[in-house]
């Protein structure tokens, strides 16, 4: 681009400048159409598990009825309420979706494309990350609206506890890949960490899916005990910013899990020369995020929400000790089967046969990597095990618990009659 | 290029800022938002010494260089955490025992 | 290389006007939560010095620490506060003498801070150079993180900084802790 | 870094006893299995490392001086790094050191801890403070490795004092016993002379040289003539720097390895359990300060050349006093009854003899012996534990067999009630046991320590009492098989090299050929008394031991197996140091070994300039073998021949009667009254200045009496006085107060308790002091004027918060 803008005849900072603007336009507004047809497909399969149609009305197996929406949402009326921190309330919906947005500048669509490949790039969305807590609670604060305040207390504690599994599991791939850049990890995924840390891959799903707010974890709108949340307040477009926000953060995720833990770009081809290579890497992943977004759906429409305090102790009796260990159990896999890539490259070169054809297969890099990915594997396997035989007996454990309680009547004084059903009361 | 100067000036005013807030502000918080700006202002130092002032040696394995400036400034980091995190914390106690969070209400050690 | 330097001093100004704009208004402003707004702005531009001082991992854990988890902190401390504060003056009655002072002492180091710049005489180089000591080529992460781990340079005040956190947390519940 | 790297894992080995001992301290102190476990663990896998290291370092020809890159094995670690590489600047660091001598310590040390472990959870498999007593022992040797892999003093001083105190605990461990706590307080108090002298000497040193490392000091040629050659404290001493620091490193290790005249609390040390006695104040700690002048002798030598015979202060200090203790200790052994004195005396007298060596120079002869002596002393400590265990179970044993007389009739047969009553002893004995520090006051008539009670105890246990032989016989030295003797055979050799050079090692040669004449003479006694004849009481008539020889008992390997081992060691840990041309023996070992002398030229090469090898000389072999010869002659004349009685006077004491008058046998039996003459001469002179001098002479007498009179005149001017006072002073002294109230009550505003008024005070004080530096640097002409100002602005301050405080004081 900077190249064609320079033979162009422009001069080349003029020319840096307008690749840059471009491509930052180019990034965030594929966010925003393709969130456009997120909404639609979600309602869709919603609809299908839901045993009902879905959206059909609008457009082509309602295909338009975003734009519809979108539509409604623009023409509602814009309200300021009384009291409200004026500057605040408005420049949160945009914080909110600024703060998925600019996580999109680090990640790899292929090969090629990439918004920046800075050197501390799975640091670096972290830190973005922390931007859309920060809008929800400026919106809770700024509605003067004690609801608001609640629900964006609660959503914050919940986002900054969640933050510290996510962050645990983000370091594994770092771990494992030796750098924090994206593309770094991407490229050095010859096998991808699904395999060999499935548990992080799952922490890292589960802490983001938690972070979004999306069911189960989606107590940032809680209809029942606090109104709506943080956002109650909020009408027309900028309430369709925080709704943008959250699907373009879900989808954001997908991305980020097939980046970490699926191998971004990797596929057969991706690796190839110029454009050709760089539509073949975004395809794969744009396949590999879509069918984690559909996992997402899935999950959305099937799994009941938790409670609150369910969600906290989950996070912190849970994950963070189970992530905790993961890293550490990692780290020392890491440190010990470092994979040795010229060894493999050897090996590649002088096989013949059956070996010449299996290594030319998965590549020299994969045959590297492969003895750590197994241990690994294993490794987690046991840890895994470990982990649910832990929580079967502290299922027993609660369970025995509620026998008790139900079995042994509570010590009532004599007058009264022992009853064993104290419900209802 | 901005010589190092610069850089301490902003620093050196970023500084007598949180100075002035720790100084003036009534509020507790307010007071330790000021400490966090005398914070910065001393990464910006280090982080701007360690930049224009730390040697960068050719040696066999490459270029070496001192990460003093960085890691204290890490540290830093590290005890502006934990200061927030007490200073918080005693802000709430404060607020909970004695229903203030204004400093000058808080004087109960005095002659 | 002149527009290198253009981008830099443009950059430097903003980001310095950004720091310390936001750290002016985190001294007068009355409404306490635009405060915190304001240093954030304030730590932005904190952040933003920090990358063109060649140090993008300090900036983002400065983007990760301050504005994604003291900030916050701060602010949640703001609002569980605000009732008792009210729109009283925000102000002690020292401001004036304290405003005297720290402009005092930002002039006395601005003063020794010129004085080590400028040569006192010819031929002697001056305290502090306007050229940093060498190309940064480096991977900075890479050397930062082994230099932690060194047991010859921070190990050991990095466990001990770990150490540190660990009693800040634990301190913390304690004293937030209520009692009963 | 791989972590099972040799420059790596010295720094391991002291690790994993401190965690055990962490571990039983906070964790498993509930559990003996888990304690014992945890404990046994811990120090086995600082054998394992050990092992791995001595088995890489022994490979190194050079590892002494010019490995120091090859193994890598002298790292330093900053305590507090600031960014550059401060490692020379002469901070104080971490270190370790890995070096022949450390080499050799780290073959020994972690073995006889090992062993010295386990045998413990037999022996004291019965007491209530089990788990204390592994967490003790734990740290123990923890701090034992830290001081062996130390590579600078500061570390080794740090090891040092941790065992000193665990030294304290395990004496005192059976607190209960007040003979016991008192041996703590005596042997922490008596080595913390030593201690302090020494860390003066540490202090000097640094002082003047800036580093505590052993390489930057001892292999440093300019260092260490700048050391010899400087005067020390301005040269009143007559001593050069390096005399007077190593007279200190000498007086700590006098204190630790128990020399004359500190070498008192050692035999009181023995209150403590067996297995202490036989780990800290036989095999390691008291080893330790033999290890430090070892370790220190490039800087004691500093100065002298002790090839030609000049000996330096400290050399010469050492060799005297080594010399005196072991011939000093060798005499009072042989008058003593109570099995573990005796050898706790002839520990003594075996340290003098290393100390006495290297005094004259005999560095690898020293290392040697130390090496040796701890094996074979380890031994024989473990072996009287076991003796002293067989005891107390055969005191139990006999009673029962007394009360079950009395109601045995009924019993069908002798066979089956002794199994019956096997059981029962069992308990008792288990109960009992427990009270091990009690057994003193519960029975005062009988002493399962005491050897007169023993007798014929090699039939009731003939493992112990092999392996126990097999020990006094390297300790008296039996030639060409036992351990004991090639190592006293170097000293010898060493000696006789000597002599020609120097009147010192005369003296030496002569003392210590006395004392090994002894030493054979007080262990042939000691076997006698304990192994042979017939039993003396019930007591040793029904001594059982679980050491699992007696037919029907089940197997106790937790005791006999160390024995077992140190045996071997005793025998064999000397062939290793044969001199090659000893007759026939020499060839042989050297062709098994492929080198000459292998010990000696190994551990020789610790110093810069490896010390010469000597030839073989058949002189010194004649002076062993004719000091084992009159010894054990002797004893078996005196002790074997015709049977010990109880309560007769012991063999040797008629004939010290006979040749030096009736009392000198009483005066060995009282250590030459060397306590009372301690308690007479610094204790009751100490308690007699304070209760006696200060107290009733000078302080109610001459301060009272001046006083008094004082008191008198002063009444008198007061009485003349008071009318001046009420007129002239009380005008004045009322007004002084109330100026000073006046300015106190307007200065305590000062103190307002709004934090940020003191902030504000700090910062005006900061510009202050950052103005007037301003100043100084940049325009020094204009001071005066400034501190003209500022006296005028203080002025003025103090005048309106006058008047402000007066203001507020008439609110």
């Amino acid at each position: 681009m900077i190249e064609f803008l320079t033979n162009a005849g422009w001069n080349k900072d003029v020319a840096t400048f307008v690749a840059i603007v471009l491509g930052v336009i180019a990034v965030s507004s594929f966010g925003l159409i393709w969130i456009i047809f997120s909404i639609w497909l979600e309602r869709k399969i919603a609809g299908r598990i839901q045993d009902r149609v879905g959206p059909n009305r609008t457009g082509p197996y309602g295909l338009f009825q975003t734009f519809a929406d979108i539509g409604k949402l623009l023409t509602k009326e814009d309200i300021t309420p009384e009291g409200a921190d004026k500057f605040v309330y408005n420049i949160a919906p945009l914080l909110s979706v600024v703060a998925v947005i600019l996580i999109w500048a680090v990640i790899p669509f292929s090969s090629i494309w990439i918004g920046a490949d800075i050197n501390v790039g799975a640091l670096y969305f972290t830190a973005v990350g922390s931007f859309g807590t920060l809008a929800i609670l400026l919106a809770g604060w700024s509605s003067n609206n004690k609801y608001a305040l609640l629900g964006a207390f609660r959503v914050t504690a919940q986002l900054i506890s969640y933050e510290v599994p996510m962050v645990l599991s983000i370091l594994v791939p770092v771990l494992l890949a030796g750098t924090m850049s994206m593309q770094g990890i991407v490229q050095a995924q010859h096998i991808w960490y699904i395999f060999a840390v499935p548990i992080t891959a799952g922490i890292f799903f589960t802490s983001s899916l938690a972070e979004v707010g999306r069911s189960p974890f989606d107590l940032i709108e809680a209809e029942s005990e606090i109104v709506a949340g943080f956002n109650i307040e909020y009408t027309g477009m900028k309430f369709g910013m925080f709704y943008a926000a959250e699907f373009i953060h879900a989808f954001t995720i997908c991305v980020l899990t097939a980046v970490l833990f699926l191998g971004g770009w990797r596929g057969p081809g991706a690796n190839l020369e110029g454009v050709v290579g760089g539509i073949i890497g975004f395809g794969f992943l744009f396949v590999k995020s879509a069918a984690l977004y559909f996992l997402v759906m899935l999950i959305r429409n099937t799994v009941p929400r938790v409670r609150i305090d369910q969600m906290m102790a989950f996070n912190w009796k849970f994950l963070v000790p189970l992530s905790l260990v993961n890293v550490l159990v990692v780290a020392l896999i890491s440190r010990l089967f470092l994979p040795d890539y010229g060894a493999a490259q050897n090996m590649a070169s002088t096989a013949t046969g059956l070996g010449a054809f299996l290594i030319s297969l998965i590549g020299p890099g994969a045959l590297a990597e492969l003895p750590r990915t197994i241990v690994s594997l294993i490794a987690n396997v046991g840890l895994w095990w470990v982990v649910s035989e832990l929580l079967h007996r502290y299922a027993n454990l609660e369970r025995r618990k509620v026998i008790d309680l139900v079995t042994e009547p509570p010590q009532f004084s004599p007058e009264q009659q022992p009853t064993s059903a104290p419900a209802g009361r | 290029m901005v010589p190092l100067l610069a850089y301490l000036l902003v620093a050196a005013a970023l500084f007598c800022i949180g100075v002035y807030t720790v100084l003036a502000r009534r509020n507790a918080v307010a007071i330790l938002m000021g400490v966090e700006l005398m914070l910065n202002a001393v990464n910006i130092n280090l982080v701007a010494f360690w930049r224009f002032l730390t040697p960068i040696n050719e040696t066999a394995s490459g270029l070496k260089t001192s990460m003093a400036g960085q890691a204290f400034a890490a540290f830093v980091f590290v005890v502006a955490a934990a200061e927030v995190a007490v200073g918080l914390a005693l802000i709430l106690s404060m607020y909970r025992n004695r229903q203030t969070v204004v400093a000058e209400d808080v004087d109960s050690l005095k002659y | 290389m002149q527009n290198v330097d253009i981008v830099q001093w443009v950059a430097f100004i903003v980001l310095s006007v950004l720091t310390l704009g936001g750290g002016f208004m985190v001294a007068r402003d009355r409404n306490l939560f635009h405060g915190a707004l304001w240093l954030l702005v304030s730590l932005f531009g904190v952040a933003g010095l920090f990358v063109l001082l060649a140090a993008p991992f300090l900036a983002a854990v400065q983007v990760l620490v301050y504005m994604g988890a003291i900030v916050i902190l701060i602010i949640f401390a703001i609002m569980l506060t605000r009732r008792v504060m009210g729109e009283r003056e925000q102000t002690n009655n020292q401001w004036p003498i304290g405003l005297a002072m720290s402009a005092l002492a930002f002039l006395v180091i601005a003063f020794i801070l010129w004085q080590a710049t400028v040569s006192t005489s010819a031929g002697v180089r001056p305290l502090l150079p306007s050229a940093p000591g060498g190309a940064v080529s480096i991977d900075s992460i890479v050397t930062f993180g082994k230099s932690l781990v060194d047991p010859g340079q921070y190990a050991l005040p990095f466990e001990l900084a770990s150490l540190l956190l660990t009693g800040a947390m634990i301190g913390a519940i304690v004293i937030a802790r209520e009692e009963g | 870094m791989n972590w099972l790297d040799a420059n790596v894992l010295p720094w391991l080995i002291p690790i994993p006893p401190l965690i055990a001992f962490m571990l039983i301290a906070l964790a498993t102190n509930r559990s003996r299995t888990l304690t014992h476990i945890v404990a046994i663990a811990g120090v086995a896998l600082s054998w394992l490392m050990s092992i791995a290291v001595v088995l890489n370092a022994i490979q190194y020809k050079d590892l002494g001086t010019a490995a120091r890159g090859v193994f890598g094995t002298n790292t330093q670690v900053a305590w507090l790094a600031n960014g550059a590489n401060n490692l020379a600047s002469g901070a104080l660091n971490m270190g370790i050191l890995v070096d022949p001598l450390t080499t050799v310590m780290l073959f020994m040390v972690p073995l006889t801890c090992l062993l010295i472990f386990i045998y413990s959870i037999g022996y004291m498999a019965h007491d209530p403070r089990n788990t204390r007593f592994f967490g003790f022992l734990s740290l123990f040797a923890g701090a034992m490795l830290m001081l062996v892999v130390a590579g600078n003093l500061l570390l080794l001083f740090i090891g040092w004092e941790i065992m000193g105190l665990c030294s304290y605990l395990l004496i005192g461990f059976w607190y209960e016993k007040p003979s016991a706590y008192q041996a703590a307080i005596k042997a922490f108090l008596t080595t913390r002379v030593g201690d302090v002298i020494m860390m003066i000497g540490l202090a000097y040193l640094w002082a003047f040289t800036g580093t505590l490392n052993f390489r930057d000091i001892l292999y440093n040629e300019e260092i260490l003539h700048r050391l010899a050659t400087t005067p020390a404290l301005g040269g009143f001493l007559g001593l050069s720097a390096a005399g007077l620091i190593g007279i200190c490193i000498v007086a700590g290790t006098i204190g630790k390895s128990a020399q004359f005249p500190l070498h008192v609390w050692l035999p009181d040390a023995m209150e403590g359990p067996t297995p202490v006695s036989a780990m800290i104040h036989a095999a390691t700690m008291v080893s330790a300060g033999v290890y430090l002048v070892i370790r220190m002798f490039p800087l004691l030598a500093a100065g002298g050349n002790v090839e030609a015979g000049q000996l330096t202060a400290p050399l010469t200090l050492m060799a005297v006093v080594g010399a005196f203790t072991a011939l000093f200790s060798a005499t009072i052994a042989i008058a003593q009854n109570d099995i573990k004195k005796v050898l706790a005396y002839s520990t003594i007298s075996q340290l003098g003899f290393m100390i006495a060596a290297l005094g004259i120079g005999a560095y690898a002869a020293a290392a040697f012996h130390l090496i040796t002596h701890a094996f074979f002393k380890a031994l024989l400590f473990l072996g009287s534990g076991s003796v002293i265990h067989a005891m107390e179970h055969g005191e139990h044993a006999a009673h029962a067999a007394h009360g079950a007389e009395h109601h045995a009739a009924t019993q069908v047969s002798v066979a089956t009630q002794t199994g019956h009553e096997e059981q029962h002893v069992e308990k008792g004995v288990h109960a009992a046991h427990d009270e091990h520090g009690h057994a003193a006051e519960s029975a005062p008539a009988f002493d399962p320590q005491d050897m007169r009670n023993m007798g014929g105890l090699w039939r009731r246990m003939p493992v112990t009492a092999a392996t126990f032989i097999i020990g006094g016989m390297s300790l008296a030295g039996l030639p060409l098989v036992t351990a004991g003797f090639w190592s006293k055979d170097e000293i010898f050799a060493d000696a006789v090299n000597m002599s020609g050079k120097s009147p010192v090692a005369i003296v030496v040669l002569v003392f210590l050929a006395l004392a090994a004449i002894l030493t054979a003479l007080y262990t042939m006694r000691q076997i006698a008394m304990t192994f042979f004849g017939s039993p003396r009481t019930e007591a040793a008539m029904y001594a059982e031991h679980n050491d699992g020889t007696t037919a029907g008992r089940n197997i106790s390997v937790e005791l006999t197996a160390p024995l077992i081992v140190l045996a071997f060691f005793a025998i064999f840990a000397g062939f290793v140091g044969v001199n090659p041309g000893f007759p026939i023996v020499g060839p042989i070992l050297s062709g098994v070994f492929n080198l000459r002398a292998p010990f000696g030229a190994f551990v020789g090469r610790t110093l810069l300039e490896p010390p010469p090898h000597l030839e073989f000389n058949i002189l010194p072999v004649l002076v062993s073998l004719t000091v084992f010869l009159v010894g054990a002659g002797a004893g078996w004349l005196l002790y074997f021949q015709k049977p010990i009685v109880l309560g007769e006077p012991d063999a040797a004491e008629g004939l010290i009667g006979q040749y030096f008058g009736p009392s000198a046998y009483r005066v060995l039996q009282n250590k030459y009254y060397i306590d009372e003459f301690y308690v007479a001469y610094f204790v009751n002179p100490a308690r007699w200045v304070a209760e006696r001098l200060v107290n009733q002479i000078i302080d109610r007498g001459i301060i009272d009496g001046i006083l008094h009179s004082i008191a008198a005149i002063a009444i008198w001017i007061g009485n003349l006085f008071r009318e001046f006072n009420r007129v002239v002073i009380d005008g004045v002294g009322d007004g002084i107060p109330e100026a000073i109230a006046d300015a106190a009550r307007s200065l305590r505003t000062v103190q307002s308790g709004h934090i940020q008024q003191y902030l504000l005070y700090a910062l005006i004080a900061f510009l202050w002091v950052g103005a007037n530096l301003t100043i100084l640097a940049v325009l020094p002409q204009w001071i005066g004027w400034a501190f003209v100002v500022q006296v005028g602005l203080v002025i003025v301050f103090v005048f309106l918060t006058n008047f402000g405080g007066a203001r507020t004081s008439s609110e």
